[in-house]
């Protein structure tokens, strides 16, 4: 893979970077003080890291960088230069790329109309898309990721729509480069390959500012780390000098223990809640499996390989064409979501965006929507009802941000993901099915949302996680299925070694 | 007495023995002024050999055009006979229709762009029209005769009238008040837009006497009056009516309004009927008639003219 | 471990201002009013404000059902063509069985109508814009067939129970009225407080999370074209009323307008945002400005320009300067 | 390291069926046609397919640019409004300086309204729907204002070469339907494979995503808005050539037929999706089946209900049989 090749004659020198310089920015929302005198500089070609517990103000920050907001204090400076960015063709225009955390794709466009969105090779103004295709092309050996230029943006599994975005931004030849959890959506092997590429581009002079809640990640790859907190700034330091556990103490002002905890074994008593008998779909083939009581089944596999899809046939979202699934020995009416409601499932939807929340709409809403019924009386809410449950709710998944009536679309990404998996937990339910259900939030979040799982499955729910995060996998689960191309291809138990279970999702 | 003209063209050949069709291309089959008038084509085509067909473009002018092209296309129709909802659009078509040998009558609605001549301004189509100055002056004249009853020093007058947008509702709006202007006492309080439906005339009638509660007279389209009327309950106001329905008839013998503008819709329709069968089997007819003068009391109607003839009306709106 | 609460107080300033902003349109209306009273003495009176509901009545009711519509993401043009055939049926049913049946015959064939528009719509999975549309071509021709184009009356004796709708009732305000502002009242209160009015902007806000929430979005779908149903009978029955007849071309075209006072007051037309009071403000603002300029003795000829340009002020400074959502 | 590719390369007959679906309603389309020619002996005639086309012109023209606003994600209701000032505008001017001059003035007068129009749109921000809908009373206005409510006609010795647009021209067509065809063609290739297309898709699929990617959505939308006056003004020239006149009331009504046409065509009102063939196809459809009735001599009362039908059919049988994506 010859990253050299980025320096096609499309781009910008890339020396050229500048050094970026924040002086003093600050934002509100209404009352509420997001960003409060935030100063830093960042060199060329830097790695620069920023991290923040979830609501910390780092997208904002961000989208003040790429133009998406302006700050309502503060100047930004480029090579000591006070530059104006009010739109984001200001900041494209000054070489700075922002891939925000809330994906910006067209989803009625091609994936090669989406990375060259805007800046399409044209003569006169009639579209050369044979230019583009070769340069994307060309785009796609270098990263090594692997996309078909012709499938519709909206088509595509997040992962997959992320890479777009990075591509979108490598196109545009950005001297700076501002990622917003890149890696939160991707799966193990392209987040490898991302981090190669923004390796790469370092090397030749771009900068890259990145946030992420992973902590290894970032000390690996970062060359200065940025410490949010409360929308203020705690310290920019070099990555070199910190663990994990240093930035987590900095970044949440105390001490965090946020290892996977330790899952209960099941008791070879427990009964079978959950049996899968030959489910299949457009999307998945003949999936059998059973989960007991307090046992927590893993699901890993590529993208791709139907692990949603999985769960989705199981709650009655996806068309069934055969097979069954039975709760208790009771076996559901294919298709009907509301009868595995009944039947004491929940769903922790993959996108939260598109299947989990109702933008908008309040937040204490949206985390009663699934379960309004237990708690109306004649058809009318009971709203003090509502107010009590899912506040206490809230309070358990630690979710933040959210005042009187705010919509759930003013939350950080962080703490909708929290909502989100509230919305599911405020009825315990019988059995939980989770999708990557700790996509963007924060590592004691995390921790939290790790420990509500354990401590479910104590208390005797059944359990299915996807998730694209092998460590999550394998540390939650008590048994692991591996998918690949919609089928299980293979089963392990919690002792399986990462190898073993990337090696069974790749094979052919 | 209006001029004629010979009959010209192909259809003139068409004997006294064959069956005739009659396409009457009438505002609106929901439109009780069209059903009236539909029933006159029918009563008359029944009387000389010929079949009617109401065709519908429900009060939609392009439906209408799309209509006339598509008759002339399939050669469905001998006559045509249209109340047009465009008086602009139907020109082009309606030539068509001449041309390829089709009799054509235009009726009560004038299509070209002068509204003050009964002559035919589509070449070749025969004419029988309501003009909409006539019938504005007519409308002030009652309008002037209403104020004469009342016994104060001025007059106030309120005119509804049809939408400001279309130029012939404009044409008979400048009538109304050139002819109500000839009379010194009579102030016209408003004139404002008042649709032609009974909620329309409600709402506009409750802002006009709102504004103007010792409001005298009241002229308006016959529709926009009933709900004037309706909303004003019992009051000493002279309603005039732009209309002849069943219930406006009755609303003028009641005493209720002081009176209407009648056209004679089945009067019209037949002979509109008639004229066209007549220059499609060959004959020499009149091209330009004024509809006026085929109703009673030269389409004034008090309450004594109406029940002079005892006049019934035959459509309802 | 200390955590945040959630639902942390807001000093009271705070509030008020977000309130503020929410209800810039309100200011629109009050501006247009304040407008009309001191420009003419007969603006602000008793019997004025009798008309301008008496005015507002046909919109009003079915601008809160296209409220509850628009809000589940879906729009009905059927719903004037769906008025004319309730009416045209009220009436039918009034000749053979009286006025009361007649009544709730003419709701119960509105309602009946919605239903299946809405089922129509859910089952074919047409976009509703384009499936309403079609719909409503039906339901006109519909009314064309049982009236053989023709205006139907109840029986004389009948008149005068039949025009009940109005009748003055509630403050001098006609009975016509009453029911409107009943009407989005208990629509109002329904989308507010109910589970169904939850379901309602959920479906609309985003179907796909609804749906996995275990709403029937189609039901709810359903349902509220049924509510439309009613609301165009209803407002079909006043018309009949005032007019002591129905016929087939009633009320068309105020399907669009009840639309617009819909947007006017500030519900998206994208699904998921709004409330009923907006619809209110919405029909209250156009019917004021149609009202004052009648009162106001001013040449009809710029009526319209003024209108328009008086549209779009109250729309814009309510998305200029007090609401940061335009939807 | 081994991958599994994701994108695998479909089997050649797969592809061809995604096509089949995608063109689903043309199917309709041609089924109607069959239908009419067997059923008739005049539909498949050279005379008949002029008069479809003639039929077509105005719609066709404004259903064309209704489809770039629609993809953009914006609704021009303003449309036919601007077509009655452009064409008075264009009368006016053709009595003092001539035909030619009267056709370019009323082309400039158009684009310049719709210039106007997306300005306020984009700059006060408010919802297209509620914006261009209080702009179309006022233009309506104006227009009432500029003529005084009366009918204005060019001098009689110009009225012949006036009516050029409906002069016959190549394959006999009207000079209109030549230049509907043609606008539609040109505009097709200006959404389908220009750089402005493109941001038109981009603009109406998702507007934040095309911000963030420094596309300039007001200025996409203004252009948008000004190539929708430009073509209602070439329409408004068409109607005025055919009647010999212009007056204010013209073609009211016809933006939300129009806007039927480009639906039932299968572009998803919601934005970034569709095509302009689907425009065309639309328009057809509703123009053939006003054509079939009227060459199938049925009688116009059942002639509503069927027609409802059959769009509701045309449309539902794109979204059941055909498309997976109902927009
Ligand atoms: N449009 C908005 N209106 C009001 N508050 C907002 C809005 N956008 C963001 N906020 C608030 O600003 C704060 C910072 O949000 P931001 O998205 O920058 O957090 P973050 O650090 O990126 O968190 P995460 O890790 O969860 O993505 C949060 O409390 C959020 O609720
Ligand atoms: N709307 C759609 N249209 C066409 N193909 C789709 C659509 N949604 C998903 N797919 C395809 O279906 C397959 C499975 O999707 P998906 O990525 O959700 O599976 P997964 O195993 O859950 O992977 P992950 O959770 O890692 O994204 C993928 O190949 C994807 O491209
Ligand atoms: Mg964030
Ligand atoms: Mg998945």
């Amino acid at each position: 893979m010859a990253i050299q090749q980025l320096d096609t004659p499309e781009r910008v020198n890339r020396s050229a970077a500048p050094e970026i310089t924040l002086a003093g920015i600050g934002k509100r929302y209404g009352a509420s003080t997001v960003l409060r005198d935030i100063t830093l500089s960042v060199a060329p070609g830097e790695i620069h890291g920023i991290m923040g517990e979830n609501g910390a103000g780092k997208s904002t920050l961000l989208k003040i960088l790429g133009g998406a907001i302006a700050a309502d204090f503060g100047v930004v400076k480029l090579d000591d230069r006070e530059v104006k960015i009010t739109e984001p063709r200001d900041a494209i225009a000054q070489g700075i790329s922002l891939i925000s955390q809330e994906l910006a794709l067209i989803p009625g466009l091609s994936v090669l109309e989406n990375v060259f969105l805007g800046r399409w090779a044209n003569a006169g103004s009639l579209l050369r898309s044979r230019r583009d295709a070769d340069h994307l092309e060309r785009l796609l050996a270098e990263t090594g990721f692997e996309l078909d230029p012709r499938a519709m943006a909206g088509d595509l599994p997040i992962g997959q729509q992320q890479q777009v975005e990075i591509l979108k931004a490598l196109a545009r030849g950005a001297k700076v480069l501002c990622m917003d959890e890149p890696t939160a959506v991707l799966n193990e092997a392209e987040k490898a390959k991302l981090l190669k590429v923004i390796r790469s581009l370092a090397r030749l002079g771009t900068t890259v500012i990145l946030v992420s809640h992973y902590l290894e990640e970032v000390l690996g790859l970062v060359d200065r780390v940025t410490i949010l907190r409360d929308g203020q700034h705690i310290t920019t330091e070099d990555a070199s000098r910190h663990t994990p556990e240093s930035l987590v103490g900095l970044m949440v002002g105390r001490e965090v223990d946020f290892l996977i905890p330790e899952v209960r074994p099941v008791p070879p008593e427990a009964k079978t809640v959950v049996q899968v008998a030959g489910l299949s779909s457009s999307k998945v083939q003949d999936v059998s499996f059973t989960v007991r009581q307090g046992e927590i089944l893993g699901i890993a596999g590529l993208v791709g390989s139907g692990r949603s899809e999985t769960l989705l046939a199981m709650f009655g979202a996806d068309r069934t064409t055969s097979g069954y699934v039975q709760i208790n020995g009771r076996r559901l009416r294919a298709n009907s979501i509301r009868e595995a409601i009944k039947a004491g499932m929940a769903l922790v939807p993959e996108s939260r965006k598109e299947q989990g929340l109702v933008m908008s709409r309040p937040v204490d809403e949206n985390i009663a929507l699934s379960t309004l019924s237990g708690r109306s009386l004649g058809g009318f809410v009971r709203v003090a009802r509502e107010k009590a449950a899912v506040s206490g709710i809230s309070h358990s998944v630690d979710l933040r941000g959210a005042r009187r009536g705010s919509l759930i679309a003013d939350l950080s990404g962080g703490n909708q993901q929290k909502a989100l998996f509230a919305k599911w937990l405020l009825n315990p339910p019988a059995v939980l099915l989770v999708d990557e259900p700790t996509r963007g939030v924060d590592i004691a979040a995390k921790a939290r949302i790790h420990g509500m799982i354990a401590d479910l499955a104590a208390r005797g729910t059944a359990v299915v996680v996807v998730s694209s995060e092998l460590e999550e996998v394998i540390g939650l689960s008590h048994r692991i299925h591996v998918m690949r191309q919609g089928r299980i291809v293979a089963e392990f138990d919690r002792n399986a070694s990462r190898d073993e279970v990337m090696t069974s999702a790749f094979l052919k | 007495t209006p001029p004629t003209q010979a009959a010209a063209g192909p259809a003139s050949t068409a004997d006294a023995g064959k069956s005739l069709n009659v396409g009457f291309f009438g505002f609106a089959k929901s439109n009780g002024f069209a059903q009236g008038t539909f029933l006159g084509v029918q009563q008359a085509a029944k009387a000389n050999n010929a079949t009617a067909t109401f065709v519908d473009p429900n009060f939609n002018a392009q439906t209408q055009v799309q209509q006339i092209q598509d008759a002339v296309t399939s050669k469905q129709f001998e006559v045509i006979v249209v109340q047009a909802n465009d008086n602009q659009a139907l020109i082009a078509p309606l030539q068509q229709a001449v041309q390829a040998g089709i009799t054509v009558v235009v009726e009560f609605s004038v299509i070209g762009p002068k509204f003050d001549t009964i002559q035919p301004q589509v070449p070749g189509a025969i004419s029988i029209v309501d003009l909409p100055t006539s019938n504005g002056k007519m409308l002030g004249q009652m309008g002037k005769d209403a104020c004469a009853k009342v016994s104060k020093d001025t007059c106030k007058v309120a005119y509804l009238e049809g939408f400001k947008s279309l130029p012939l509702d404009n044409a008979r709006t400048e009538a109304v008040k050139a002819e109500l202007a000839t009379d010194p006492k009579i102030k016209l309080v408003a004139s404002v837009e008042g649709g032609y439906t009974q909620d329309s005339g409600r709402q506009a009638f409750q802002n006009v006497s709102q504004a103007n509660p010792d409001v005298d007279v009241v002229i308006g389209a016959s529709q926009a009056i009933t709900g004037a009327a309706a909303a004003a309950g019992n009051s000493n106001i002279k309603f005039i009516g732009n209309g002849a329905s069943t219930s406006n008839v009755e609303a003028v013998r009641s005493g209720k309004w002081f009176s209407i503008y009648v056209s004679d819709v089945v009067a019209n329709g037949a002979k509109a009927t008639e004229l066209g069968l007549a220059k499609a089997r060959g004959q020499q007819v009149e091209t330009a008639v004024d509809e006026a003068s085929l109703a009673p009391n030269k389409a004034k109607g008090t309450k004594e003219a109406l029940d002079a003839v005892n006049y019934v009306s035959k459509y309802s709106d | 471990m200390t955590t945040v609460t959630v639902a942390v107080s807001e000093p009271a300033e705070k509030k008020f201002k977000l309130n503020v902003r929410d209800f810039g349109i309100v200011f629109g209306l009050i501006a247009i009013m304040l407008l009309l009273t001191l420009n003419t003495g007969t603006f602000l009176t008793g019997r004025n404000f009798i008309n301008l509901f008496d005015q507002a009545a046909i919109v009003g009711l079915l601008a809160a059902a296209a409220t509850l519509c628009i809000v589940s993401g879906v729009f009905d043009l059927s719903s004037t063509a769906n008025l004319a055939v309730s009416a045209i049926a009220g009436v039918m049913i009034t000749q053979h069985l009286g006025v009361i049946a007649g009544f709730v015959g003419a709701l119960l064939v509105g309602a009946a109508l919605g239903t299946v528009t809405g089922l129509i719509v859910v089952s074919t999975k047409v976009n509703s814009f384009i499936g309403t549309l079609a719909v409503s071509i039906i339901y006109r021709g519909l009314a064309i067939v049982i009236t053989g184009g023709a205006i139907v009356a109840p029986l004389p004796e009948q008149l005068a129970s039949f025009q009940t709708w109005t009748w003055p009732s509630l403050f001098g305000l006609t009975a016509g009225s009453v029911l409107m502002v009943a009407m989005t009242i208990v629509l109002g209160i329904v989308l507010w407080r109910t589970t169904f009015g939850r379901r309602i902007y959920a479906v609309g806000g985003n179907k796909e999370a609804a749906r996995l929430s275990g709403i029937r979005t189609g039901s709810i779908h359903v349902a509220v074209f049924a509510i439309s149903g009613l609301c165009s009978a209803m407002a079909g029955m006043i018309l009949a009323s005032r007019a002591g007849s129905a016929q087939p071309a009633m009320a068309i075209g105020i399907e669009l307008t009840a639309i617009a006072a819909v947007v006017i007051g500030g519900t998206s037309i994208l699904g998921g945002h709004g409330a009923m009071w907006r619809a209110f403000v919405g029909v209250m603002i156009l019917t004021v400005i149609g009202n004052g300029f009648n009162l106001l003795h001013w040449d009809t000829t710029y009526q319209q320009v003024v209108t328009g340009v008086l549209i779009l002020l109250a729309v814009a400074a309510d998305g200029l300067f007090f609401r940061k959502r335009t939807g």
